[in-house]
């Protein structure tokens, strides 16, 4: 759709940029992640957040395009490129979530945009206003147990599945991109809440952090 | 707790992740400014508030954000079906009176059991 | 230390494990396996504790959670006490310390038993609702005295050093009773394949199998039991939660588990690997099938003096026997209406001890265990009961008669009989429990003598729980209901090998449920009823002289059922005592319903881990370690944490939050000031229809906003009231950003998602909330074009960057949105830029700006400056009950838009268009050194008597260093007419402050200064 | 009737209890009453009651589908306090309190009336704006009341945790001397004994299943044991009232959702207030038995079935462990659910209704057992007078038309 502003709110490589969990790690530290440790958690700052609003139908074809991904059309569908450094998630029957590297969301965003021309759609950066948290270990399963209402059982949460659900009493978007790894999508302004409720949650897990 | 069926994540979830929104199919009059002001009061306030099945508005506020109808007997509590908004329940009181009828004066008898 | 009643061998305790506690101050020791309720009674502790009402002597009555008398406060420490622990259901572990929660100076010699003793006659049921009314002054000191006797143990005085917490869990089966019946229903399910849960309260898995006589497969119970644990504990679909109960049963197969994790190993929990353990955990269980395995309570019989200590449950005697080693007496007289529980003496005649006599209600008992009791040669007198227990502190005789259950009468000569020890037995309740958690009503059965569950939709019971009894048939049900359940979650249903059990053939029971005695109820000794609260055969016989004919009523009166217990062993006699004193039936009278829960659950443990700095997420701004930093104090606003002001330390003393807000006040005016306005609700709005979609929602026009302009808008629910407002930016022609308030982002969203999604589907327009994403910074005041001419490449000359115009640029290198808008009046900035970059712009603009006296200011300072512009908040100076026009708004509402807009139909209702409503002005106290307390309430006449008629009320109040005076708005009736006019607004102290009623906007009426 | 004293109550002890009468008969329905009270709650009770001692009305049949006060009366958290914020709703509570203050000599049965304060505390700025705001007009209207900062809530409750460690620490609140818990059941039970004492039939188990409406006008109703006529009916049945209203054929502006409560296990004596938390979302008080009496939150659907939702009893155990850290190790005995029918503005409806002689009384929402006698008291007044008592006419179901909203949740947020 045309007729709107689009903008690069990405600073230059130059500029000190904070994570959202800066503040965090200031106050709560890192504890460092060790043999013992059952559950590791490292923060993927800074990465290029899109939100993508339209028909799925008029979407599939300029996101393979660009992309080299289908857009899931299913719901709860997570789509990753060869790299993994890619994805597409199903969020709502006309809303998805693209997580590129840091940097490529502003031309991405651009090249969609002309592609879909005067096509009924919507596209927001929203990189600023969230981060990504990457879990792994043998608990982590019993961590989402603890922290998410959503049922995380492996046999019920295969590889390519994301949703949105309640984290604690918060939101969030969990996501299983491979056998090993599980994500978490949090909020800026939660994300030392967030943040605390893993280590407390964690502890007994021994949980390491490695920080961003 | 409810478990609710969400038609568009097309899947069971928590009712935690719903808010209620109140009674469904409440259409605001088109032409506000020719309602008498009962029309109007009638519009904002006045429900249905049926014991017994009911249609209701929800939105699955921490998932897919989208509005729909659940069809629920509020005595029960159980839901019988969801639909998307545009679209009309397949259930209501008058095509399950006879087969709930049955249910929803056994559920009106419960009120009177001993609470321990 | 001897335990005189513990047996050599027997049991499933370890003896190699002895372990040390104390009761009542008292040293004892008991063994590994042990509960507290098995190591008293190994002790010999025959009063555990007195009773509630009345102060009488109390020992435990049973082995499970029915239990009512063994209530103990448990914990050496102060931090550490539990109040009210079930001592059957109270693991021993070492050091453990009970106290019994009723008697002084203690359980042995109470004083209070004096009273009960000689003044129980004068507390029938509901005694104080009929005393203690004259005179009506004194009531508060009877009650003193009421509330000092009441209530069992006494609560911490110290917080819980303890930690909980949740698991979310799901299942496609969850099996709730780990005996014979759930062990065969989980094996079922698990071997389909399903996931299951199977839980238990008790602290091994087992049930009834644990002091099981029968074989199976020609072995002990105990042996079968063991490899089918293994196995399900091997099993990867399989969780076995052992110590936890399920409490609760909630609507579509939730179910709340509170598994105690470490309250059998100490008071508090202990560190495990070094890290904090939690004490007990819920597990919050979403199940496909729920299987009801629970079993069943044992009923006793009501007889006189069935409240002495040494008055048991026949289960409860096998149960300690077997299962703990302990004989809780010398000799036995039981009391049956059953075969089953002649297992109670058979059991203690094989422990070696005496077995007085059975007493049988039924004329021709027959079964197989009746036949071996006499061929052991025990006596069994048949047609008779236990009339009355003797005895005060322990049992020391049993009277025993014929009874006539028909006509309620004793039918013969009293023979009493030298014992320590009446166990008794009733019959067996299924429990039903968690079915009727959701409002299901049990059915009673004539046949079982008890009530069945009437089950909702995806749950089924199994054995015991349904009145199946007989083990062969509970294994069999188990396993097949299990299997159902597996296959109704879509798994294919596995075969389950049954072990070989011999049945033993019981003989049919009889009703009973009151004992006749010689005397009529009301004149014999005390029978009891529910033993927590003291409720006495005769309390509910009166109870239904007093026209108390609802059952529910009778429990309301004598308070049956309401205890701790929640009257598991009562309820049912109770029920059917009532039954008889109105001549019904127990279906006439009613039925039985149980609400969650089953047993009491630890507060902890529900509230989890939320709680302390859990207990309800703080927000940060990008910038929040920066104002952590410079000594802000914070207001909490929603979720977010706001700096609030920031108080300097001058001469050595830190700033007042008067001085500093004058100060903060000063440098806006003055200078320059900056605020964090990240916490503003921001929304990301995209559409060819977004421009008609604003002029829907909003109350003023937004068809003509061209892009690069800002408009304040106001928003209305439908019935006229304002809810929201704030800044919405065209972007571009199809593009714009929404500001909210801070407290109403979340629900302004949802608030436009649901009118496009269920009125306007039509309209092509998107909505995404973007309030993260970008941090805002204002800053403002006269010094402020300057300040950021340093850091920006945007023109920022007046006129071509005017006032409501907003431009893209960079500042200090960042991309921004700079918005020439203002909430001060002052000369303003607002600089949004992606939330990672807000710190180091910050930062920037401090290094630029200490030149220009840039001074950070909180929420107090912005309220005052905005005040001073008669700039509104909602939600402080509105309250869901005004209009813009009650605001003097008018200028922000499109009367001529085409489209009926939100709200607007609601002002021309008579009460709204009234005149006369209360509207918006601003106050100027006389003097001007008073600051009006907000929420002051205004009048005309002060002198007028109560009620005084109120006009209004001072909705935010300040002092101004700008004027150096207090002033106000407020909301008066009919205001905007009354400019000039003097209000009153009396005080809690008695002072009447006078005021003038002005316009609400007292700094730089024309606006001048925004423009410059 | 028998009076209850504490000397007749020794002389019955010492005849062994064996001559106590009936607290109230059990009559067979009539075939004509002058009024019907539909509903034999703690209101339904108190109306009938007043009709007959103040009205002189002696022909007087209350109506129960079940047990008499077996709803909300016997499921509410027992608070009772006057200080509502607009001068309607203050004018209709502070009415009943001042009932109360006199109830168990008036009606001869303890109702337990423990006038130990409640405070309502504030966490935030905009709390204790609104606490100011009431506490002032409270003042005003001749109701008791003040406003404690933190430290003054302390010494009340030693052991609330007024520090600044707590999430949201508390600021200050109101605190009304004159308010606080009543025995739930004794009200009913008491209402119930002194009205048939002066005639009333109390029928239970006496389901209304229609209304007898001639041209507009009621004239009796049909139930489950015949029909019953009476030119003046008033409806008092919470929870049921859209449905009445609904036989009736008109709809009600309000909704029935499910409120829940729950209780701790009897503890000795440690608080002796009432505490109640709007914002964190949670009030307490502990019974004369030792329970802790804990009130949670509305549950947002419709629901009929005695019962709310989970989370609503975690929320607000957590805020009651965020107030009283030390009632973390207490433990939960039992919870339950009412169905509180809500108005859009918190506040109910006394009113004539589009049947003539027809009068409803409902909607109370989370604020019914308080104000029990006042409301019984002006609706009986009304009955009689077939004009709707003064205190009574702002509570019309005119106001949803015209827009005249009492709203004691928009400002006060104390509707409970």
């Amino acid at each position: 759709m045309s007729n709107v502003n689009i903008y690069d709110s990405r600073a230059d490589a130059a500029i000190p940029a904070e994570s959202p969990l800066a503040f965090s790690y200031h106050r709560s530290g890192a504890p460092a992640a060790g043999a013992a440790s059952r559950v590791v958690l490292r923060e993927r700052p800074f990465l290029g957040h899109l939100i993508l609003r339209g028909g799925a139908i008029v979407l599939d074809e300029a996101v393979r395009d660009e992309l080299g991904m289908n857009l899931p059309g299913r719901p709860q569908g997570l789509v990753l490129d060869a790299s993994g450094e890619r994805s597409i998630q199903w969020l709502s029957p006309d809303e998805w979530l693209l997580i590129v590297p840091g940097g490529e969301e502003f031309a991405l965003e651009g090249r969609l945009r002309e592609r879909l021309g005067d096509a009924s759609f919507a596209i927001v950066n929203v990189s600023g206003g969230q981060t990504l948290l990457e879990l792994e270990g043998d608990a982590v399963p019993e961590l989402l147990m603890k922290s998410v209402i959503y049922d995380a059982h492996p046999q019920h949460f295969p590889v390519g599945k994301g949703v949105t659900t309640v984290f604690a009493k918060t939101t969030t978007i969990l996501r299983r991109p491979d056998e090993s790894r599980w994500e978490l999508v949090i909020r800026r302004s939660f994300a030392d809440y967030c943040y605390r409720w893993l280590l407390d949650a964690g502890e007994e897990y021994a949980i390491g952090v490695v920080a961003a | 707790m409810f478990q609710i069926y969400c038609p568009y994540c097309e899947e069971l979830r928590e009712e935690e992740e719903f808010h209620p929104k109140g009674e469904a199919h409440i259409a605001r009059p088109l032409d506000p400014e020719a309602c008498s002001d009962e029309e109007w009061g009638d519009y904002l306030f006045f429900r249905d508030n049926p014991r017994g099945v009911h249609h209701e508005l929800w939105v699955h506020a921490v998932g897919c954000r989208k509005f729909f109808n659940i069809t629920r007997h509020t005595v029960s509590y159980e839901i019988l079906e969801t639909y998307r908004m545009g679209e009309q329940p397949t259930i209501t009181a008058e095509s399950v009176s006879g087969d709930l009828a049955g249910r929803e004066s056994a559920a009106t008898a419960r009120q009177e059991g001993v609470r321990a | 230390m001897s335990q005189p009643n513990r047996l050599v061998r027997g049991g499933r305790i370890d003896r190699t494990r002895t372990l040390s506690f104390t009761f009542n101050g008292q040293a004892y020791q008991g063994h590994a396996g042990d509960t507290l309720a098995s190591a008293l009674l190994a002790n010999g502790v025959d009063i555990v504790n007195r009773s509630f009402k009345y102060s009488r002597p109390r020992g435990i009555v049973a082995a499970g959670a029915e239990e009512p008398n063994a209530v103990v406060q448990l914990g050496a420490s102060e931090a550490g006490q539990v109040p009210n622990v079930r001592a059957t259901q109270q693991a021993l572990f070492d050091g453990l310390s009970a106290r019994s929660t009723n008697g002084w100076p203690n359980v042995q010699r109470d004083l209070m038993g004096l009273v009960g003793k000689l003044g129980g006659q004068f507390m029938p049921p509901g005694f104080y609702y009929k005393t203690f009314m004259a005179p009506a002054s004194l009531w508060m000191t009877y009650e003193k005295y009421i509330r000092k006797s009441a209530g069992l143990g006494r609560s911490p005085a110290e917080a819980d050093p303890d930690i909980y917490d949740h698991l979310h869990r799901h299942c496609d089966v969850l099996v709730i009773g780990a005996g014979p019946a759930g062990l065969t229903a989980a094996l079922a399910a698990a071997r389909s394949g399903a996931r299951v849960i199977l839980c238990d309260e008790q602290e091994e898995l087992g049930g009834s199998l644990l002091d099981s006589r029968e074989l199976l497969d020609d072995e002990s119970a105990s042996e079968w039991l063991a490899t089918v644990v293994a196995e399900l504990s091997g099993r990867h679909n399989v969780t076995l939660l052992p110590r936890t109960t399920a409490n609760g049963y909630h609507d579509h197969n939730f179910v709340t588990l509170h598994e105690r994790r470490t309250e059998h190993l100490a008071e508090t929990a202990p560190l495990a690997n070094g890290h904090r353990q939690v004490r007990s955990r819920l597990h919050r269980v979403r199940a496909g099938r729920v299987i009801l395995a629970t079993g069943t309570h044992e009923r006793p019989l009501v007889y006189a003096g069935n409240d002495v200590p040494g008055n048991l449950l026949a289960g409860a005697v096998s149960t300690y026997i077997r299962r703990y080693g302990v004989v809780p007496g010398q000799k036995l007289v039981l009391s049956t209406s059953n075969d089953h529980a002649y297992r109670a003496a058979l059991d203690w005649q094989e422990a070696g001890r005496e077995v007085v006599a059975i007493v049988d209600a039924r004329e021709a008992p027959d079964g197989e265990l009746v036949d071996q009791a006499r061929s052991r040669g025990i006596r069994v007198v048949t047609g008779s009961a236990v009339i009355e227990a003797k005895g005060e502190k322990r049992v020391t005789a049993a009277r025993i008669a014929r009874v006539d259950l028909d006509r309620f009468a004793v039918a013969g000569a009293v023979e009493e009989l030298h014992c320590d020890t009446i166990a008794s037995s009733g019959g067996y309740s299924p429990v039903i429990h968690l079915a009727s958690h959701t409002g299901a009503r049990p059915t009673w059965n004539d046949e079982i003598l008890g009530f069945e569950p009437s089950l909702v939709k995806g749950v089924s019971a199994t054995g015991g729980a349904r009145g199946t009894y007989a083990l062969p048939q509970v294994l069999a049900d188990g396993a097949e209901t299990g299997s159902q359940a597996a296959v109704a979650c879509g798994y294919t249903a596995a075969s389950v090998e049954l072990p070989r059990v011999d049945a033993i053939r019981e003989g049919q029971a009889c009703a009973l449920y009151q004992v006749p005695h010689e005397k009529p109820t009301l004149r014999a000794p005390k029978q009891f009823v529910d033993l927590q609260n003291d409720v006495t055969a005769a309390g509910i016989e009166l109870a239904t002289r007093e026209g108390f004919e609802s059952i529910e009523h009778v429990k309301r009166y004598t308070a049956m059922g309401f205890g701790t217990d929640q009257g598991k062993l009562g309820n049912i006699n109770g029920m059917a005592i009532a039954a008889r004193c109105l001549g019904r039936t127990i279906p006439e009278v009613g039925t039985t319903v149980f609400r969650p829960n089953y047993t009491p659950v630890t507060f902890g443990a529900i509230v989890g881990r939320h709680c302390g700095e859990l207990f309800d997420p703080e927000r940060y701004t990008a910038l929040h370690q920066w104002h952590v930093e410079h000594g802000a104090e914070f207001e909490d606003v929603g979720q977010w944490k706001r700096p609030w002001y920031y108080p300097q330390r001058v001469a050595g003393k830190l700033e007042t939050m008067h001085e500093a807000v004058a100060r903060e006040c000063r440098a806006v005016r003055e200078a320059v000031g900056i605020l964090d306005a990240s916490t503003l609700g921001k929304i990301d709005i995209q559409g060819p229809d977004a421009r008609e979609f604003l002029g829907r929602i909003y109350t003023n026009k937004w068809e003509k906003l061209a892009v690069g302009k800002c408009r304040y808008g106001l928003m209305c629910k439908d019935d006229g009231m304002v809810t929201d407002d704030g800044v919405t930016s065209c972007l571009a022609d199809n593009h714009f950003v929404m500001t909210t308030t801070t407290g109403g982002a979340a629900a302004i969203l949802e608030w436009l998602e649901l009118w496009h999604q269920t009125e306007w589907p039509e309209l092509d327009v998107t909505f995404t909330s973007v309030t993260d994403h970008w941090a805002t910074m204002t800053i403002t005041g006269p010094e402020s074009r300057k300040l950021l001419a340093e850091l920006t490449d945007i023109d920022l000359d007046r006129d071509s960057f005017k006032f409501m115009d907003w431009r893209e640029g960079k500042v200090a290198g960042v991309p921004a949105r700079v918005f020439r808008i203002s909430f001060t009046g002052e000369l303003t900035f607002e600089i949004n830029v992606q939330a990672h970059y807000a710190m180091h712009v910050w930062k920037a603009l401090f290094e630029h700006g200490e030149k220009y006296g840039l001074t950070p200011y909180g929420t107090e300072t912005m309220h005052v400056l905005r005040a001073e512009k008669g700039f509104i908040i909602v939600g402080q100076d509105t309250d869901g009950s005004v209009t813009p026009e009650d605001l003097g708004m008018q200028w922000c509402v499109g009367y001529d838009k085409p489209f009926s807009w939100i709200g607007k139909r609601a002002l021309t209702r008579s009460d709204t268009a009234r005149e006369n409503r209360k509207q918006l002005v601003g106050l100027k106290p006389k003097d001007k050194a008073v600051v009006l307390e907000e929420g002051a309430q205004i009048v005309l006449d002060p002198k007028h008597p109560v009620p005084v008629p109120m006009v209004g009320h001072v909705t935010s109040s300040y002092y101004s260093p700008t004027l150096d005076s207090g002033f106000a708005l407020a909301v008066v009736k009919g205001g905007h007419q009354k400019l000039g006019e003097t209000v009153y607004l009396p005080m809690a102290d008695g002072q009447v402050h006078e005021a003038e009623i002005v316009s609400p906007i007292f700094v730089d009426p024309k606006g001048e200064r925004q423009h410059v | 009737m028998q009076r209850y004293s504490g000397f007749g109550l020794v002389k019955h002890a010492l005849s062994h209890h064996e001559n106590w009468q009936r607290q109230w008969r059990n009559p067979a329905p009539k075939k004509q009453y002058d009024v019907i009270i539909v509903g034999g709650g703690g209101h339904g009770l108190a109306t009938a009651y007043y009709l007959a001692k103040e009205h002189g009305v002696k022909n007087i049949a209350v109506l129960e589908k079940g047990w008499l006060g077996g709803g909300n009366t016997a499921r509410n958290t027992t608070i009772v306090r006057s200080n509502y914020l607009w001068d309607e709703a203050a004018a209709l509570y502070e009415h009943a309190m001042k009932l109360w203050e006199g109830l168990s000599q008036d009606i001869n049965y303890n109702v337990m009336f423990s006038q130990r304060g409640v405070l309502n505390l504030g966490h935030t700025l905009q709390d204790m704006r609104d606490i100011q705001r009431r506490v002032n007009a409270n003042r005003l209207n001749g109701i008791d009341g003040e406003v404690l900062d933190a430290k003054g809530v302390q010494e009340i409750v030693p052991i609330l945790d007024c520090s600044k460690r707590a999430r949201y620490p508390v600021l200050g609140a109101s605190w009304q001397p004159r308010a606080g818990v009543a025995r739930h059941d004794a009200v009913a039970w008491g209402y119930a004994r002194a009205a048939d004492a002066l005639g009333v039939d109390l029928l239970q188990n006496t389901e209304v299943t229609g209304f007898k409406i001639r041209d507009g006008r009621v004239f009796g109703v049909h139930t489950n044991r015949g029909d019953i006529e009476a030119k003046t009916v008033g409806c008092v049945t919470a929870g049921n009232s859209g449905v009445l209203a609904k036989m009736a054929g008109f709809r009600l502006p309000l909704e029935s959702h499910p409120l829940q409560a729950l209780v701790s296990e009897p503890l000795k004596p440690i608080l002796d207030t009432v505490v109640m938390s709007n914002h964190v979302h949670g009030y307490i008080s502990q019974s004369d038995k030792g329970d802790l009496v804990i009130g949670a939150g509305i549950d947002g659907y419709n629901g009929y079935g005695q019962r709310g939702s989970y989370p609503t009893v975690e929320h607000t155990l957590q805020a009651i462990v965020e107030m009283f850290p030390i009632f973390s190790r207490v433990r939960m005995n039992r919870q339950w659910g009412g169905i509180v029918d809500t108005c859009p503005d918190a506040c109910p409806i006394l009113s004539k209704t589009p049947v003539k002689g027809l009068f409803f009384n409902c909607g109370w929402g989370t604020g019914g057992f308080k104000a029990t006698p006042g409301s019984g008291h002006v609706f009986a007044a009304s009955l009689a007078k077939g004009e709707m008592h003064p205190l009574a006419a702002p509570f019309s179901i005119d106001r949803f038309h015209t827009g005249a909203l009492v709203d004691e949740h928009g400002a006060a947020g104390v509707a409970h």
